[in-house]
Formats: C-alpha cells, structure tokens, sequence
C-alpha cells in the first residue's frame, strides 16, 4: 500500500492490466492514437491498431459498434471522454445494449464496460460539459459504478472490464486531482459493495466521489460539536448495497443523501425511497437530499456553485436532522 | 421440437431457394392468420414479396457470417436458416421459442446461427453487424456481416454512421437496403432526394442496384459484393428494389385499410419472386409442376409441425420472468417492482 | 358535460382547436400525411403542406428541427409515435432543447411540445416499444404530463401547447380505449394541478395514467372492508403539485406509489423523497413503492405481466400499510 | 458597454473584411492569454487560421439569416456581427455578457443578430438551422440559414440527417464545413474514407470546395450558394479547407503539446488568410501598410475597451442562478438542491 497513484493513472494501470491479462479486451474512443488522453496514454503504442482503435465522432455507431463485437466473442471498453457523450448513443446504450441479453432470452450477454470521463461539473465547464447522467443509467438498469479514491478507480475499473454484462464507469472530475495508495496487482473490487468511509453514530450521509471527501472533511469538523457522521460511500450504484445502507441507517436513525447529479428522479430519491420503506421504524428525524439543482450548469463561478450540491449545504442538513 | 426437416442435400439448390422463399411466405401468412385469429398477442411485419432478398443474400453467406435484421424480420432469419418451429414458438410466446418468450416478433436472434437479432428500431443493428465484423477482421476470419434495413432507414442517423464505420475500417461488411418504397405509409421519394445508391457511395461503399425480385439476381449481387469483402477488399451496399404485399403492421385490433394505390399494389404482385423463379425452372426443364406442388406441401407440413410444436410448448412461468436480465445477478438486482 | 369522447380523440381534438386558434402553430412526425393514425387523422388535409410536415425517419434531427424552429417564432408540435423514439433523439432533447433557453441567458425560450404516443406496457408490445421513459425527461428537468382521462388528456395538451417551453405530453397506451366527457370548447388545464380522482382517509395512493383507474377500483372494493384510499393522480409530473401531495399524505399518514416505470431512480423514488422529507412527522407506517421493476419487458403475457406494476401488488401494499 | 465601434461606412468593404479578420484573430489570442492566465475560467476552443471562412461567408448574409456555430465558435459570432465586448463578458463570466454569465464560451449567441448559439456538441447545431430556414420558408421571407460545422462533425448522424432535411424540404440552407484537417488529434483521412464533397452531394446537396484560407475565394463561393438557396433553388454545401493554428482547446492548467508536424504547421501558417488579403489590397494599389497599421491599432483598442468593460462587469448574483431556465416558473420549479 505503499505506492501511491494519481486517480487517472490508477484508471490507466487498470486499463493496461486489463488489456495484458487478456487477448480478447480492446478499447475503443475518440483520439485515442493521438495519446493526449492521460487516462488511455501509451496505451495505443503498447497494444496497436488491432486493440486501441479511433473511433470517429459516431457516438451512436461505435456503441452498437461495441454491443456487436461483444456478441462476437469481444471485451470491449468504450470510452465517452464527456459525459454529456453518452447522449447521441443513448438508444445504443439504454435501448439496445441493456436489453438485448434479455431480449435473447440469455443466447448470450455483454461484457461492454463504458468508461464515462469528466462526470460532473466543475471550474465553468458549463451547460453540456457539467452532467453526471448516472441516474440514467440507474434507470435503465445499466451496472454503474463511481469509484471515489484512486484505490477504488483501479479496482472497480478492473471489476467493470470482468464482469459479463455492460458497466459504465464513471470518473468524476473532482478527484481527478487527487492521489492514494494503490495495490500494483491488479485487484478487482466486488460490485455491490459499499465502504463506510467514516464510521459515525449520528447521521448517515450517502456520499460518492467528490462528495464523499467533503462529507468525511464535515464529519472532522462536527466530530468536536459532539456530532457524529456517517460516510456511506456507494462506490458501486447499481447493483447497490442496499443491505449496507440499511444497516447504516438503522444504526444512526437519521439519512441526509449529498449527491451531485440532477434532484428530481436522481440517485438521491433513489436513496431515500428505499430508506423510507425499509429503516422507517428507526428513523429520529425527516430524510434529506442535498444534491445539485434542476438546473443547467452555468458556466459563471457564483451562479455556478449555487446550483450545485456544497458541503455547506450539506452541513445545514445535517444540522437539521439533529435539532 | 419437431426433428427439422433439412431439404433433402441432394436438391437443386435453386429448388432449396424455392423451397425456402416458399417457406417465409407461407410463414408469414401463417403469422398473419395467426395475429388477426388472437392466437399471436402484438403486431407483426411481415415481408411477403419481399422474400427474394432474405434468401438471395444468404445464399452467398456461410454459417459462420452474420446478419442483423430489422422489425421486419421473419424472412432474414428462416433464411439463414432459423427453425421454423422456434419462431413460432416465439411468436406465441412460449418457452421453447427462440428468445424463451422473451422476445417476440422483433427480436428473434439465433446467435449460434449467426443471427444477431431483429430489432425493433430502424437501423439499429448495422453498427453491431460492424463490430462483428471487426472481430472477424482481426481475428483473420473470413466471415462477413450482413445488416438487412429498408429504405426509411436510410435517414436514420446511425445507420449513415455505420456506413462510414464500415469504410473507415475496411470492414468485411455487406449493407442490403431492402427499398420497398415506403416507410409506412411515407413512399421514400417524399423522404429521400437524390437516390440512395449515391448516397451509400457517398460513404465510399462499393454499392450496386438489383431488381429484388429476382432472387437469382439478388444472389449473383450478393455473391460478388460478399466475395469481395471476405476478400478484404472493403465494405458493399446492395440496392434490391421490392414490393411489400401486406399493410406495414398486422395486429388483431386494427384494420388498417392499405393506403397504397391499387394499381401499385398489382403492379408490384406481378412481380411475384416465388411464381418467377418456378416459372424460370419450369421452363428450363429443371423442374416440374408436380415436383413444385410436392414441396409446396412439404412447406405446408414442415410449418403445421412447427406451430404444433409451438402451441404444445409451455409460456414462460411468471417466477422466471427476471431470468436473463444480467449475466450476473446481485441481491436487489434486478429490481423488483415491490421492495423485498 | 354531455359528449364523450375517446381518449386518443380527445388529443386530436385539441390538435385541431390548437392549430385552427393559432396560426404558429405547426406539426411535425413520422408518417402524418398518411393519415391512419387517429390522433393526428385528417390533421394534414385541413391544414396541408406547410402546418402537417413529414418527417424522416430521422428522430435527432426533426427534434433539432423543431427548436431551430420555435427559435424562429415557430410554436411547434413533435409527434413520437412510439415512446422509446425520444432515444435517438435523446441529445438533442435532454441536452440541447432542455438546456438551450438557459444557455442563451434568456434570450429566447422554446414552445415545443413533446407528444409521446404509446407510452407503456400492454399485450406483447415486447423490450423496445413499452418503455414509460418519463424519468428521464423529469430527471432533465423537461415539464411533463401524463394524463389519465380524455378531458385531461385535451386540456393538458392545449397547455402544453400554450406554455412557451418544451412540455412533453405522454399518452399511455392503457387508458386509449377509454372514453369519457370532454368539453367541446379549448379547456386549457393548469401545469402543476393534481387531483384527487378519489378522495379518503387513510391512505394516499400516488398514480396516473390506467393505474390511477386501477387504484380507484382497489379502493371501491376495499371501502367495504373498512379501508379509505385517497388516490391522487398527479397529472402533471413536472411542475408537480408539491402541495397537493403534501395535503393528502399529512391527512392519510400513509403512502403507496403505484407507478408503471422502472423502478430504481423512477417517478415512485422521487414521491417516496419528497414525503420522507416533507412528511415524515405524519408518516404512521413505511412509504411503499409498487412499479414495475427494473426489467426489459418481455413479450410473452405471464412474464409481461409479472415485471409490470399491478393491482394485486398494490393491495397488497396498502393491506400492508393499514397493518 | 462601450459604444459599438462601427467601422467606418465608406471603408472598403474588403478593408473592412479585413478588419474583421482582424478582429476575430487577436480576440481569440487574447483570448488565449486571458485563459493561459487564469482569468477565463475554463477551455477555450479558437479557430486562429480559419478567420477567413467566417468572414467569407458571413460577408453573404443579411442581418435576418441565420448561423448556428460549433464549440469553436469566436469567430462566426463576431462576423455575424456579435459585439467583441460582449463576447469578452460573456467569457469573464459577467451578467453583461450574451448570455448573461450562463453559457460561455460553447454557448454564445444572439438570437437577435441571427446568432443561434455555439455548441458543445459536435454537429447539433445544424438540425436547428434547418427549423429556422424552414420557418423562413413557410413565410415567404427570403433568408437563409448556415450551419457551420468542422470535418469531424461530418461522422455525426444528426448533421448526415440534417443532410437529408435541407433536401427534402428543399430548405434555404448552406452548410460550411471547415476542414482544418483534424478532429483533435485524429486526421481526417484516417476517419472518413471517400471524400466529404461525395458525402455531401450523395444527400443531394449543391456542393463546392474552396480555399478556406482565402476569404476572396470563400466570400465568391459563399454568394454562389447563398443566393441559390434564397431563390428557392436548394440546400448548398462549402467545403472550406483550412488549417488551425492552435492546440484544440487551450485552458489554464494544461499545456498540451501540439503533436502535429512542425513542417505541416509552418506550411498551414504560411497561408495565412489575413496576411493574404493584405499583401492583396497592398499590392492592388488598394491599401498601404499605414493604413493598415492604422486599422490593426482600432482593432487593438476596440478589444482593449471591450475588455475593460469586460472586467468592470458584475458576475452574476447568486440569488439569480436560477433566472432563465424556463419562459415560466412554478412553485417548486426549477428544484432546488435542497427542499424548501
Ligand atoms: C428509429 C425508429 N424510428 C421510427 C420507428 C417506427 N417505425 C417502425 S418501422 C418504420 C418504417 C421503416 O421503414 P423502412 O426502413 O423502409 O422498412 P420497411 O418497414 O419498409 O420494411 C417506422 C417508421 C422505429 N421503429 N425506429
Ligand atoms: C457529439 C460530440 N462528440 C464528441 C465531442 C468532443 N469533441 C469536441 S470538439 C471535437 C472535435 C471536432 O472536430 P471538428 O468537427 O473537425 O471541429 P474542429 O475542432 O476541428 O474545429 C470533439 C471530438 C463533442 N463535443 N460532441
Ligand atoms: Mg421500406
Ligand atoms: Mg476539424
């Protein structure tokens, strides 16, 4: 655990792990030859034309594209280098690849994973470069994972790439930035799993990414006021560990969801619906969703930050639930 | 299942072509009847007159080549050689069909068969028959993939994509456009300036017109357009100009009056793809009316075994329903719909 | 009150008096001038060449079309004949119309109305025609309505219509056979607005379209056993009656949604968010959820109906719920 | 703002082609250092090189039609007559800014100049010049609508079906293509085999190709297709080759190396549209090198002044983010991220 690797890099090793560990892994994506890509670089001069292939700005085609080559015998990985990429393929991703196993009724399934860089907003990348479209995903039941350290990045891209069916990953902007121990094997994270990120008796807080740094950054500093958090980090969003969350919730009685992707309908609802179903008995106090507005990301700082879920947001909820 | 009737291997095999395109008729019809009659719950499309197509092109590919389908597909997958009797089991939803039951009309793939799937959005499977192809251009196959679509489907923004997919890459891939003249009730001029060959060379496909009622020229196209791109020599689109017999879409509940003129309509019967090629044989010494009424009526029983067979099979039990869903299921995943 | 009308030509009616009352107002989707689909029939004969449009089967570009178009002081209605049409279109609809007006600062906002024939499930219309897909358009912030009766399917269309940005109309399939009293004259109904379909005491149930139908006959046939089910049918999803919803779950202290989408991130998660926060002092039992799970829908019946969001099932929630 | 700096109405319209040209090149260089130093906050996407084909083509439209613009998109807007200070705001993030601080530098637009706005994503503008030509149409006003769009784009299905749109509906139309070669790193060629004339004529459009570092050249072809497409006669299509000078996109923290051959970049320097012109005008007895110095130091301080308005501008108030996301609002309307 000594080593430590910056997020992407971490996305990086398990990509050339991946790729090395077995023939039929190919990655596909826009510019991947032109090797600006720190995520993908040297990739393309390691494994050549046969298995990094530039895709042209066909979102749609090179996604179907994807679906068939795994039909054929393929491992693909599929990179969106914007999130907002996914939306000209997104009858390819919510209406073909997530259904067609089914509709085969089992012939054969689909190990597609979708690596979906820059999810998030962040420094006015404004209206169509700022989304985090997972709720999409979570709706069409596509396997989703939002790994937050660069521990988790490796290990949940690894796990993405294994699995049988199609994963998006999604790569939060805001710890792109950040570095952490990383295991140099090539460990692969079981999906479904959570992690406590901080262990608390108080309030859970449902955090990922981003978000769930800033969360265990508020329990240090509410730890003195004699407030205990929580940090329930999904990591995985879909399968979820819904047992995990229930545990956690029983335990403290009070749930505050801080999550940057769109309110309505998103992964914060999610979240509550099945706490209000399932902790009901033990919980002290009404849940509450901290997330990103209904709103298109403008690209001006202040108005920017308005919109999006803040920690100090955050802490008036927690606040809240405690009074 | 019924043991399948495999075409007796010393058969002419322009008399198998017959035999097949007699097949997908009769099957539709049969699937026709069986929708307006209630025993089939959802719509069909079927492709009746447009049967030359289907069997023409697959006989230029081996078992090991790829298609993909469209809503419309009934005839692309008994020609590559789907099992009648699956089909219909899917089509009456049942257990042993194809996709379990899973699927219906619109779906039926045979994977094994090299039958990527029906699919119920237009131009939706040519990008997955490019993927396959690209798995057999760097796995140094020699198998082809063919995407069947009609003639709307040439403004659909994905199916252009693949084109350009299919060039970029030299794909082994062979794009046949199955030009009815209309989509729905839109005729495709209204649609579609300019002529869709030149758009598809456009893209720098290789592409070449042929009179799709005429399966033996929709095969000696297809056999060179295949040929080629097995050989390395880059991706082709075929232009086969047909003729749909019935209303876009058949279901129990509609009668929805055919809008096309009826003039047209005769027109386009008399170029009957089944009557020609018995009549070329006829003439040509090769065959003769009793032999035709013979494997009319082998046609006739092979699909009354099938639909036996079908309405024997059982339905999907309803604890099986999220059976498939994911390669790997999770607790809580799928999601049911109440919590549990 | 007198004439009745069927559900379908209730939307056409209100095409007819929103075309004939406005000049800017035009139409445009697959297949209109054929003239067999009974929402739109003999539409292109009255209003011919320049008002009646057909489109390519080219779902990305008539959508983008259709802004360009109100840009230009058009006012604009979209045919999808089928609900999982909007996924071709989906960038061009979540990511371009939705988010333009924003973008510009205000400077122009976009009058176009989404109709979304043949949303949901029904008799083998199998995996890729049964989608309910308003999650998503709610998630990107999309006004939306889903109306259940004839009357509310003309006037919600005519506001749709009338409202100076995109408002997507989704016609379920499940209510087209269905006929009721329709006002001749151009009722237009207020965004924003429930209603209770059926008024009661201890238990609010949340759901439109046929399943608010479904829920009024369950709670005619438990009235006898003692229970009091209030259904409250939102109509319109987005704007949504926060405060109506607020009433009825404060007076009943008890909730189930009964909704026809996917499950996970859906409709029924955002209700189940809103009274867990808003409502949990008067909450006496656990919020239930009853939809359709996380499934491509099959094509055979016992399957189909197995995934889909039933009345059984919500008895058998609101049973629960009273326990 | 600062009072509009209208170039002088008796100036020679090619000066003032020139003048723009101008403008547009060392706006987006300030535009550079502005974000090289931090002050825009986020990527900046210029198209320094290609001046000539916005001017070009700008120069054959009328104030009432329409351009839709692409993520590099400085240039468009100030040839269609947007205001350099107001752009300037607008990437400072300010209220006085087009788009009031809401879009930057992807969004840009001014509905009112006919300016339908940059876009972040490749190709989509396109199917929305088409809506407003079609409006433009059915009200017998003769305008005309011009997507811009790059090379890369034309792998985009919406723009091959908006292709398809302009010609089926026979819509006032041009599409202009800037062909700098590159969709990011990845060359052209390497991603669309045949040629993009070919594409774009097998949709039926009237297509042309000039020199995109020639603004005499593009302005002639521009008038062509332009005045064609207002007298009804068809959709239009200019492939304009040119060559950006630039990195793809430039923001603060990255220093990207600009991985294309040093020789290919000083030959693409070397046909530099502005010096061009100016050795032209200089040589035709039309110009001297003092007033051209004369212009260059308007140019300068027109750019000075709108930066200084620029930072003197307020950010938009928090209390405002959430103004303008629909014609109406609603109690609970757009949601907030916390519930109240
Ligand atoms: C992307 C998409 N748009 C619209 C439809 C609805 N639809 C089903 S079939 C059809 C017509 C297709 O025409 P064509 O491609 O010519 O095939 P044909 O039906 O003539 O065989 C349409 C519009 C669809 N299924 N998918
Ligand atoms: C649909 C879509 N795909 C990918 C991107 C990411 N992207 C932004 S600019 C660009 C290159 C565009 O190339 P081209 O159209 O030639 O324009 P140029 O940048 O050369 O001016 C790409 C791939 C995007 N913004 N939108
Ligand atoms: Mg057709
Ligand atoms: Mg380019």
């Amino acid at each position: 655990m000594s080593r430590e690797l910056n997020y992407v890099d971490a996305i990086r090793e398990a990509l050339f792990q991946a790729m090395e560990a077995d023939p039929s892994v190919f990655m596909i994506g826009e510019n991947m030859r032109g090797d600006i890509r720190p995520e993908s670089r040297g990739l393309y001069t390691r494994f050549g034309d046969d298995r990094v292939i530039d895709m042209p700005i066909s979102e749609a085609a090179f996604t179907g594209f994807a679906t068939g080559a795994a039909l054929a015998g393929g491992r693909v990985i599929v990179e969106f280098q914007v999130s907002s990429l996914i939306y000209p393929a997104f009858d390819q991703l919510v209406n073909q690849a997530a259904k067609l196993p089914y509709m085969l009724g089992g012939q054969r399934f689909l190990p597609v994973t979708y690596l979906i860089m820059g999810a998030g907003a962040g420094g006015g990348r404004a209206g169509q470069h700022s989304d985090n479209p997972y709720p999409y995903f979570l709706h069409a039941g596509i396997k989703s994972v939002f790994p937050t350290t660069p521990a988790d990045a490796k290990s949940l891209m690894l796990a993405a790439i294994a699995e049988d069916d199609p994963v998006a990953v999604f790569a939060p902007v805001g710890v792109y930035g950040t570095k952490g121990p990383v295991p140099e094997e090539p460990v692969v994270a079981p999906l479904g799993q959570a992690v406590v990120r901080r262990p608390g008796a108080d309030v859970t807080v449902v955090a990922g990414g981003p978000h769930a740094l800033q969360a265990v950054a508020l329990a240090e500093k509410l730890k003195g006021e004699g407030i205990s958090i929580e940090v329930w980090d999904p990591l995985s969003l879909l399968p979820l560990d819904k047992a995990g969350l229930e545990a956690s919730v029983n335990k403290t009685g009070r749930l505050v969801i801080f999550d940057d992707s769109n309110r309505t309908c998103g992964f914060a609802a999610e979240i509550a619906g099945l706490a209000a179903e399932r902790c009901f008995h033990a919980l002290k106090a009404p849940i509450k969703r901290v997330t990103r507005a209904d709103m298109v990301i403008p690209y001006s700082t202040p108005i920017e930050t308005e919109v999006l879920a803040t920690v100090d947001r955050l802490e008036a909820a927690v606040r809240a639930v405690m009074a | 299942m019924p043991t399948p009737v495999d075409p007796p291997s010393d058969l002419d095999p322009e008399i198998s072509r017959y035999r097949l395109m007699q097949l997908i008729r009769r099957f539709e019809e049969m699937a026709v009847d069986l929708t307006r009659g209630g025993e089939i719950q959802s719509a069909v499309h079927v492709g009746t007159g447009q049967e030359a197509i289907a069997v023409g092109v697959c006989a230029a590919l081996g078992p090991d080549d790829v298609i993909t389908s469209t809503h419309r597909g009934h005839g692309h997958i008994l020609a590559k050689g789907g099992d009648p009797a699956r089909m219909l089991a899917e089509l009456l939803g049942r257990e042993t069909g194809y996709n379990k039951g899973r699927g219906g009309s619109m779906h039926i793939a045979d994977i094994d068969l090299g039958i990527y799937g029906a699919n119920g959005m237009v131009g939706a499977g040519a990008p997955m028959a490019c993927g396959a192809a690209f798995m057999f251009k760097t796995r140094a196959e020699r198998h082809v993939a063919v995407p069947f679509f009609g003639d709307g489907a040439m403004n659909q923004g994905v199916l252009l994509e693949s084109f350009n997919l299919a060039t970029m890459l030299n794909l082994p891939v062979v794009f046949v456009c199955e030009n009815n003249g209309y989509a729905v009730t839109t005729p495709i001029a209204e649609v579609l300036k300019g002529s869709i060959l030149e758009r598809a060379r456009g893209f720098g496909l290789a592409v070449e017109a042929v009179d799709g009622m005429d399966v033996r020229a929709v095969q000696a196209a297809a056999e060179r357009a295949v040929a080629r791109a097995r050989d390395g020599g880059g991706p082709g689109f075929l232009e086969c100009a047909t003729y749909r017999y019935e209303v876009h879409n058949v279901s129990a509940g509609s009668n929805w009056a055919d809008e096309r003129d009826a003039a047209e309509r005769q027109e386009g019967r008399a170029r009957d793809p089944i009557e020609r090629l018995a009549t070329q044989l006829i003439a040509e010494g090769r065959w003769s009316a009793v032999d035709r009424a013979q494997v009319d009526a082998e046609v006739e029983s092979e699909l009354e075994g099938g639909l036996g067979f079908a309405r024997n099979s059982r339905r999907p039990d309803p604890s099986a329903a999220y059976d498939f869903m994911y390669a790997r299921d999770y607790a809580g995943l799928p999601a049911r719909g109440v919590d549990e």
